[in-house]
């Protein structure tokens, strides 16, 4: 039915396919290209099986990246992360070496990761006057002060049963599982927020709390659950991580949320919540791995890398930014 | 070359440099570190002269993971060895075996990874050595008597951890009986904390005679601490002479009367003829063993057990720096 | 020449997009009250913007007595003796009322803020307009109208020789409105000239001295107040005729749908208790802050009450959180529809859509294209003024995005629907239509509160009246048995005391 | 009777005062466990110590008034340290207040830098700042050239953390004018409120003729020059610049300002709160290892009382509502 004044309101998009490629991923996308032939001609050792070799540990990281840019979707942040997968390495480890069967230490693992994200999140939803970033920052601390107890005064643990950790550290060809784990579950979160009603919902609450409250979403209950949900990858990299160093100690993932964060920045997703696409935090990890891996190979002071890294988050970030205002102008120009 | 099939094996088999020389790696526990970069200096040194090629890789922190992925790296570039300086005795085995596997040679220095992770550990003073001498400096700074306490880096750190341990043994002896261990303090090697732990030994033990700093970060700030306040409490340890030289002298103005540490330049040396003798073949880095070491002190050196399980090579006696050799060793190191 | 002390002409302001203001002129005569009047979205705000220097136009030129003037900033425009009251309320909610009022030229004396003096002159202004607050409480404390009278202390306090109010009466029931036409007159008498914007005729009237009307970005035309008819008004700003402003159906009520008994929360209300019957409408008004929008949240579970009970066809029911009412077909629109009804950086589907998205997924997948149509067809049956459902909300003028909040009402299954202030600064043509539906869901027998602070539409629309002051219920009356005056009495109960 | 209720009412209802009470409460139990706490010499060294974080805790207050973030802080820390010790190591420079100037200068470019990219840039301040974090320590590495500068070459400027004026030391009189100089900006004047304005409602502000985006600039920049300043005065206090100094050390200055109840959403805070939150944080990291906790719980201990303390203030605040509206008269 038209309006009383027969008004009639589209509701079809038609935008050009390059219109559609006109996106911050596609940009993405050129920039890997780029990288990646950049790094090929600094050094001849940049091969596809050396990067492959090299790629489980930087991996690990991706795992937090994934639900992380939920939490960013959400408007929330949580940097305590890297400390619940050294809590949840620390009890895997411990358990492990106690002769548990290696599925029961996997289990207990993940589950470690749930309960301290069930913790971040049951205290960011019953005191929400407090911000995230400095309750997950006081849980920063406590969940690595508690695996430093556990670790006592050696401060790490080996493995002593490291076969079944040794098989996820495994390959199919050259390609270690992890790669295939990673791709998996990047899939089956990109398609959960683009697609779902879950995914929507952590959009208005990212784009308005108060907004999405009133339409009924539940907002303190997915804030519990994706919190819960990050410790549990938490929980899963550290499984991985502890199988890539048969141990665990004090600063064992120290900083991985640093990482995570910048890469779904990186990405396109903002941290005010609300916007960005994970599709793109999942490319600028892949540029950010092969980027690392290939300085690495013509033994770049890693201090150098870190400013390039920086520099290059500051610019990814402010390009559209340039890009929209640019947009604009000539959009008011055009009106006229 | 842009390859991306993973050709041209054979090139990455002998090593990432094109002239086709052997390639020796260190991985450093840390950057911005002096000492490191000495231990480095050393390495590089022996290994030019030999006529390698030496690969000094940084991680980006002082921790255990990111020394994965440098030695990772290094295995990509098909270098001939690696020696590092490990943040963590376990966490790096799956990355050394991994090398290993790939015929690259892997000794360690500074401080040692498990025995299953390497073919020799160059040690820069036996552990024992350190402790004996320690304790004999704590012995006789106090007078022969009263009470000490230790300031040492994390609580988890594993040199000072074997170090501290075998003082508290050696303590075990009669002539140390009346000497009273009252704490052993952290300071995470951050020099706020370890000045936080500093003032908290003194308020706590009035009557403190010496701190025990066997970490060149908290020997430092203890050393600070002392000499400002004009304390009574005078402290010895592990320190770096050029970082120390303040501090160091016999007056009651000074608040270090000596202390000791190696020679990093020579530790590094040492990796760096070890690294070679491995890759030449001329050691597998078995018990018994020996080989040359230039023109160091007590070249040739020989392999002896390690106690873990594994082989050392031992740089020498920890060495004492008082205020008569202070000046002259603090523009070394 | 200078016969005016301000004036425009062909003005021309474009938004990427949108054309809000084509070849507008205006003249308003020195020490005169001139009303601005035209449909939502007509592009009033977006003049006055102009005019304070928030926006710049792209072409046109603007005098000052006479005198051509181009501001850059708002504090161009400052300088030269304009002041303005918004119509979203600019208000810093962590400052005081105090330094809400002096931003940007406080009180000082050697560089230095002198607090004592400001708080001093800030309270003889909040006097002068009869405010119940202090001028140290924080600013967002304060109900929606408390700020806006901040807003209007704020625009005296910088002696201007011009001030504008946009839609200050919007949020003000018709005692505060009273005060407000006071303070008006009091400033003409000292000379100041006035724009004010309003979609109430009765403020017209009441006020101004001539009127320009602004339709669809366009100048239209001024007029005398004096001898204009409503219908010419009308007829100005719609483009057409308006004949039933309150279209009541006649409904025969039925069984009783949600009752709310006892319904008390500390500080905020007390012992609220009323029922509504399938096809009712109940008209909840009140002085400002008597606590209407906090009765209705907590019954939707937006807050919690301390205690009481809300039957719903006579079986109680425990609601937690808004999503508890709206299963249980309560709907409610809010009454801040900026901050509590829409996601402005939302397209107008996706808003509308949000509360049903779950209920149109197969197996938790969107389904993008039923929820596209059904946001269609929504939009346009409230007749949004929008190009495609895709126009971010906060690109539309209020009164647009007040029926982008009643669509989304309208999506959902319901029972009860709550609306709070659902005509705040809506435009006559969009009211009736409003009302219009609020007719057709009576009909359907939907039970419908509606919190109100504008007599002739509590009059108008209600079956019953219900009255609030400080908290409490002080009156339930029939709409056929009650006068205005009645009304006030009882929304004033406590000063009686 | 009424006047001194409302006065009790008004006291109670100020945040600060909680935080004093919280810390009122904290320094009995650690004196009642170890006498030595309080003693002035004790607390003399707990202000020295603590000096760096509580200069850049009223820095950071500024930053998160306007709703931004710094965590770029002790990165610019270091590089500016790092660049002063380099400097006098080198002999390039030997007057301590040259030394501080540079040090101020090289943070005030610093500063300014992180504040153009978020202010002009747009870039959402954590990530900005995240970005500079690593540039920044980066440089501080570069110029370090592996190497420590340490007592003996820093010559006179590590006395000056030594000498004293009053009795009290200089770089806690340093610490002292700064919060003064705050406590008159943020209170008495237009430019300090504007802060608050800005952090408060942006749009409004910029609406009433502010200029927003200057605005964040100046608390960046202000921010970037304290952060350098602590550059020059840590490594006076340690007589040691290293390259790594202060790692990590933003988020304790972060932590200060929100368990002083600096809002993290702008708009809200204090001088005096940013101090109180700054103090306590101190007393824990004195404390600690004086009542004789095992050095290996620290970090769980300092947890759970930094989630204790915030906790406690969110059931305080909600309480002292909940009383409030009880008042009120229906
Ligand atoms: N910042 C903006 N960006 C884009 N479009 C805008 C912006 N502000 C206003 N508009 C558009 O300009 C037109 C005029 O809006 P304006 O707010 O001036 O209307 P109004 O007459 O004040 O309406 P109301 O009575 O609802 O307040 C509308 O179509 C609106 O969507
Ligand atoms: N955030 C708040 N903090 C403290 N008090 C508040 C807050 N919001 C509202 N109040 C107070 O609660 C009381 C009831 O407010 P409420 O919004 O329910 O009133 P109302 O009748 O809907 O009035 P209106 O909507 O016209 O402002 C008022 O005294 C108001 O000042
Ligand atoms: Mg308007
Ligand atoms: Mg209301």
């Amino acid at each position: 039915m038209a309006g009383k004044s027969g008004r009639t309101i589209a509701h079809t998009q038609n935008k050009s396919l390059l219109k559609r490629l006109m996106c911050w991923e596609s940009m993405l996308v050129i920039l890997f290209i780029i990288v990646n032939i950049y790094c090929s001609s600094l050094s001849s050792t940049y091969q596809i099986n050396n990067v492959l070799r090299e790629m489980p540990k930087y991996l690990t990281e991706v795992f937090l990246l994934l639900p992380m840019a939920y939490i960013l979707v959400m408007g929330d942040i949580d940097i305590s992360v890297g400390s619940i997968v050294c809590l949840s390495a620390t009890v895997a480890c411990i358990l492990g070496n106690k002769g548990l069967p290696f599925g029961l230490v996997l289990l207990v693992g993940l589950l470690t990761g749930a309960l301290c994200g069930l913790i971040n999140g049951i205290i960011v939803t019953k005191f929400t006057e407090l911000p995230p970033m400095i309750v997950t920052l006081g849980t920063q601390i406590l969940f690595r002060g508690i695996a430093e107890i556990a670790l006592g005064s050696g401060g790490s643990i080996s493995l002593e049963h490291a076969e079944g950790f040794r098989m996820l550290a495994g390959r199919v060809g050259r390609i270690p599982y992890i790669l295939f784990l990673v791709l998996i579950l990047a899939v089956i979160y990109i398609i959960i927020l683009s697609k779902t009603t879950f995914g929507r919902k952590l959009y208005a609450i990212g784009s308005n709390k108060l907004a999405a409250y009133y339409a009924g979403v539940k907002v303190q209950k997915i804030r519990l659950i994706v919190f819960t949900l990050t410790g549990l990858m938490a929980g899963l990299s550290a499984l991985f991580l502890t199988a890539l160093q048969y141990g665990v100690n004090t600063t064992t993932a120290s900083g991985f949320e640093m990482n995570a964060i910048s890469m779904a920045v990186f990405g396109g997703i903002s941290t005010a919540g609300g916007k960005g696409r994970l599709q793109g935090g999942v490319i600028a990890a892949f540029i950010i791995i092969s980027l690392r891996v290939g300085l690495g190979q013509i033994n770049l002071n890693p201090q150098v890398i870190l400013i390039i890294l920086g520099a290059l988050l500051i610019l990814a970030v402010m390009a559209p930014n340039i890009v929209e205002q640019f947009k604009l102008m000539k959009k008011r120009s055009s009106v006229k | 070359g842009s390859s991306n099939d993973g050709g041209d094996d054979a090139k990455s088999e002998d090593g990432g440099s094109d002239s086709g020389k052997k390639v020796y790696a260190m991985v450093a526990k840390q950057a911005g570190n002096p000492f490191m970069e000495k231990m480095a200096e050393g390495f590089t040194e022996v290994v030019e002269a030999a006529g390698g090629e030496a690969i000094i890789k940084y991680p980006e922190e002082g921790k255990a993971d990111h020394q994965i992925t440098a030695i990772q790296s290094l295995i990509s570039q098909g270098v001939d060895s690696i020696s590092v300086a490990a943040n963590d005795e376990n966490a790096l085995q799956p990355a050394l075996e991994d090398a290993m596997a790939e015929g690259i040679k892997v000794n360690c220095l500074d401080s040692k990874v498990n025995a299953d992770s390497r073919q020799l550990f160059v040690n820069q003073a036996g552990v024992d050595e350190i402790g004996q001498a320690l304790m004999d400096a704590v012995l006789d700074i106090s007078g022969g008597e009263g009470q000490w306490a230790i300031l040492s880096a994390t609580s988890q750190a594993t040199n000072q951890n074997a170090w501290i341990d075998s003082m508290k043994e050696i303590m075990e002896g009669d002539e140390y009986s009346k000497l009273e261990l009252v704490e052993v303090a952290y300071g995470d090697d951050e020099p706020q904390k370890s000045t936080d732990q500093t003032q908290a030994l003194l308020s706590k033990y009035p009557d403190l005679k010496v701190i025990c700093a066997p970490t060149t970060v908290g020997i430092m700030a203890a050393g600070k601490v002392l000499q400002d306040e004009g304390s009574a409490t005078k402290l010895t340890g592990l320190g770096l002479p050029s970082e120390m030289a303040a501090y160091i002298g016999d007056g009651d103005d000074s608040s270090c009367p000596y202390m000791f540490l190696w020679n990093p330049i020579d530790l590094g040396r040492l990796g760096a003829y070890s690294a070679i003798a491995l890759v030449n073949g001329d050691i597998e880095g078995a018990e018994g063993e020996t080989f040359d070491a230039g023109d160091m002190e007590n070249s040739p050196y020989t392999i002896t057990d390690a106690g873990d399980g594994g082989t050392e090579v031992i740089l020498g006696q920890p060495f004492k720096f008082d205020p008569s050799n202070i000046d002259e060793w603090k523009e070394v190191y | 020449m200078s016969d005016y002390i301000l004036e425009l002409k062909d003005i021309t302001k474009i938004f990427p997009g949108v054309k809000a203001l084509d070849g507008v002129k205006f003249q308003l005569k020195k020490g005169e009250i001139h009303a601005l009047m035209g449909e939502n979205g007509a592009g009033k705000s977006t003049f006055i913007k102009v005019i304070t220097g928030v926006h710049r136009a792209e072409e046109g030129e603007m005098f000052l007595e006479g005198e051509k003037v181009n501001f850059k900033k708002t504090k161009d425009a400052q300088e030269a003796g304009i002041a303005a009251v918004y119509q979203h309320p600019t208000s810093y909610p962590d400052l005081t009322v105090a330094e809400n009022i002096f931003k940007g030229h406080e009180v000082l004396k050697f560089g230095m803020i002198q607090w004592k003096e400001m708080n001093r002159q800030a309270e003889t202004l909040l006097e002068q307009l009869n405010a119940d607050f202090k001028v140290t409480d924080e600013m967002g404390t304060l109900s929606v109208a408390q700020q806006q009278m901040v807003e209007i202390a704020k625009a005296l306090s910088t002696n201007a020789r011009i001030i504008i109010l946009d839609e200050p009466t919007a949020a003000l029931t018709k005692n505060e409105s009273e005060e407000l036409y006071r303070i008006v007159d009091k400033l003409k008498e000292n000379g100041v000239s006035i724009i004010f914007i309003s979609h109430r005729f009765e403020d017209m009237y009441r006020l101004a001295d001539r009127v320009t009307v602004l339709r669809d970005s366009q100048y239209i035309g001024t007029y005398d107040v004096d001898g204009i008819t409503n219908a010419d008004l009308i007829k100005a700003m719609v483009g057409r005729e308006i004949k039933d402003l309150f279209p009541k159906p006649e409904v025969k009520l039925g069984e009783e749908v949600i009752r709310v008994e006892n319904f008390s929360r500390t500080g905020y209300f007390k012992d609220v208790s009323f029922k509504v019957r399938a096809g009712e409408i109940i008209g909840l008004t009140g002085l400002v802050g008597a606590g209407r929008t906090e009765v209705v949240e907590s019954i939707c579970g937006v807050t919690r009450p301390d205690s009481g009970k809300v039957f719903l066809n006579g079986k109680e029911v425990t609601i937690k959180e808004p999503s508890d009412a709206m299963k249980n077909g309560i709907i409610l629109l809010p009454e801040d529809r900026q901050k509590q009804g829409l996601i402005l950086s939302w397209g107008l589907g996706d808003n509308v859509t949000l509360p049903i998205i779950s209920k149109y997924a197969k197996g938790g997948f969107n389904d993008t294209k039923k929820e596209r149509e059904l946001a269609k067809d929504l939009l346009e049956s409230v007749d949004t003024k929008a190009v495609s459902i895709f126009d971010k909300a906060s690109t539309l003028s209020g009164g647009n995005q007040q029926k982008v909040v009643v669509a989304k009402a309208l999506a959902q299954e319901m029972k009860v629907v709550i609306m709070d202030e659902p005509t705040k600064g809506v435009d006559v043509g969009a009211k009736a239509e409003i009302y219009q539906i609020m007719g057709e869901l009576a009909k359907e027998g939907y039970a419908i509160i509606m919190i109100s602070s504008e007599m002739p539409e509590i009059l108008g629309m209600s079956d019953r009246i219900v009255i609030m002051c400080n908290g409490r219920v002080t009156g339930q009356l029939d709409r056929q048995e009650t006068t205005q005056e009645r009304i006030l009495e009882l929304a004033m109960e406590k000063s009686e005391k | 009777m009424k006047n001194s209720k409302s006065i009790l009412k008004k006291l109670t209802a100020s945040r600060e005062v909680s935080l004093i009470i919280v810390l009122v409460i904290l320094c009995v139990a650690i004196g009642l466990r170890s006498p030595s706490f309080l003693t002035l010499k004790s607390i003399a060294d707990m202000f020295k110590n603590n000096v760096v974080t509580m200069i850049m805790a009223v820095g950071m207050l500024g930053v998160l008034l306007v709703g931004g973030i710094d965590i770029s802080i002790a990165s610019t820390l270091a590089f500016s340290g790092m660049a002063v010790g380099m400097l006098l190591k080198r002999g390039v420079i030997t007057s301590t207040p040259l030394a501080i100037l540079i040090a101020v200068g090289i943070g005030l470019v610093c500063g300014l830098l992180v504040g153009l990219v978020v202010a002009k840039g747009n870039v959402a301040p954590i990530i900005a700042s995240m970005g500079f974090m690593y540039i920044y320590r980066g440089l501080a590495y570069v110029i370090s050239n592996n190497e420590w500068a340490s007592a003996d070459s820093l010559g006179d400027f590590k006395n000056f953390a030594l000498g004293k004026i009053l009795g009290i030391n200089n770089v806690v009189w340093i610490m002292i004018l700064i919060y003064i100089a705050f406590f008159i900006l943020m209170k008495w004047t237009t430019l300090g409120r504007k802060l608050y304005a800005v952090g408060s409602n942006r749009e409004a502000a910029e609406i009433s003729g502010i200029n927003a985006s200057n605005v964040i600039l100046f608390s960046h920049t202000m921010m970037g020059v304290l952060a350098g300043l602590c550059g020059a005065l840590a490594v006076s206090i340690y007589a040691s610049a290293q390259a790594n100094m202060l790692y990590g050390k933003e988020m304790d200055v972060i932590a200060a300002c929100v368990i002083g109840g600096v809002s993290m959403t702008g708009g809200r805070g204090s001088v005096l709160g940013a101090f109180l939150g700054a103090l306590i944080l101190a007393i824990i990291a004195k404390a600690l290892p004086l009542v004789g906790i095992e050095a290996i719980a620290q970090n769980t201990v300092k947890g759970v009382i930094i989630l204790v303390v915030i906790i406690l203030n969110v059931l305080t605040q909600r309480s002292m509502d909940k009383n409030s509206l009880k008042e009120r008269e229906l």
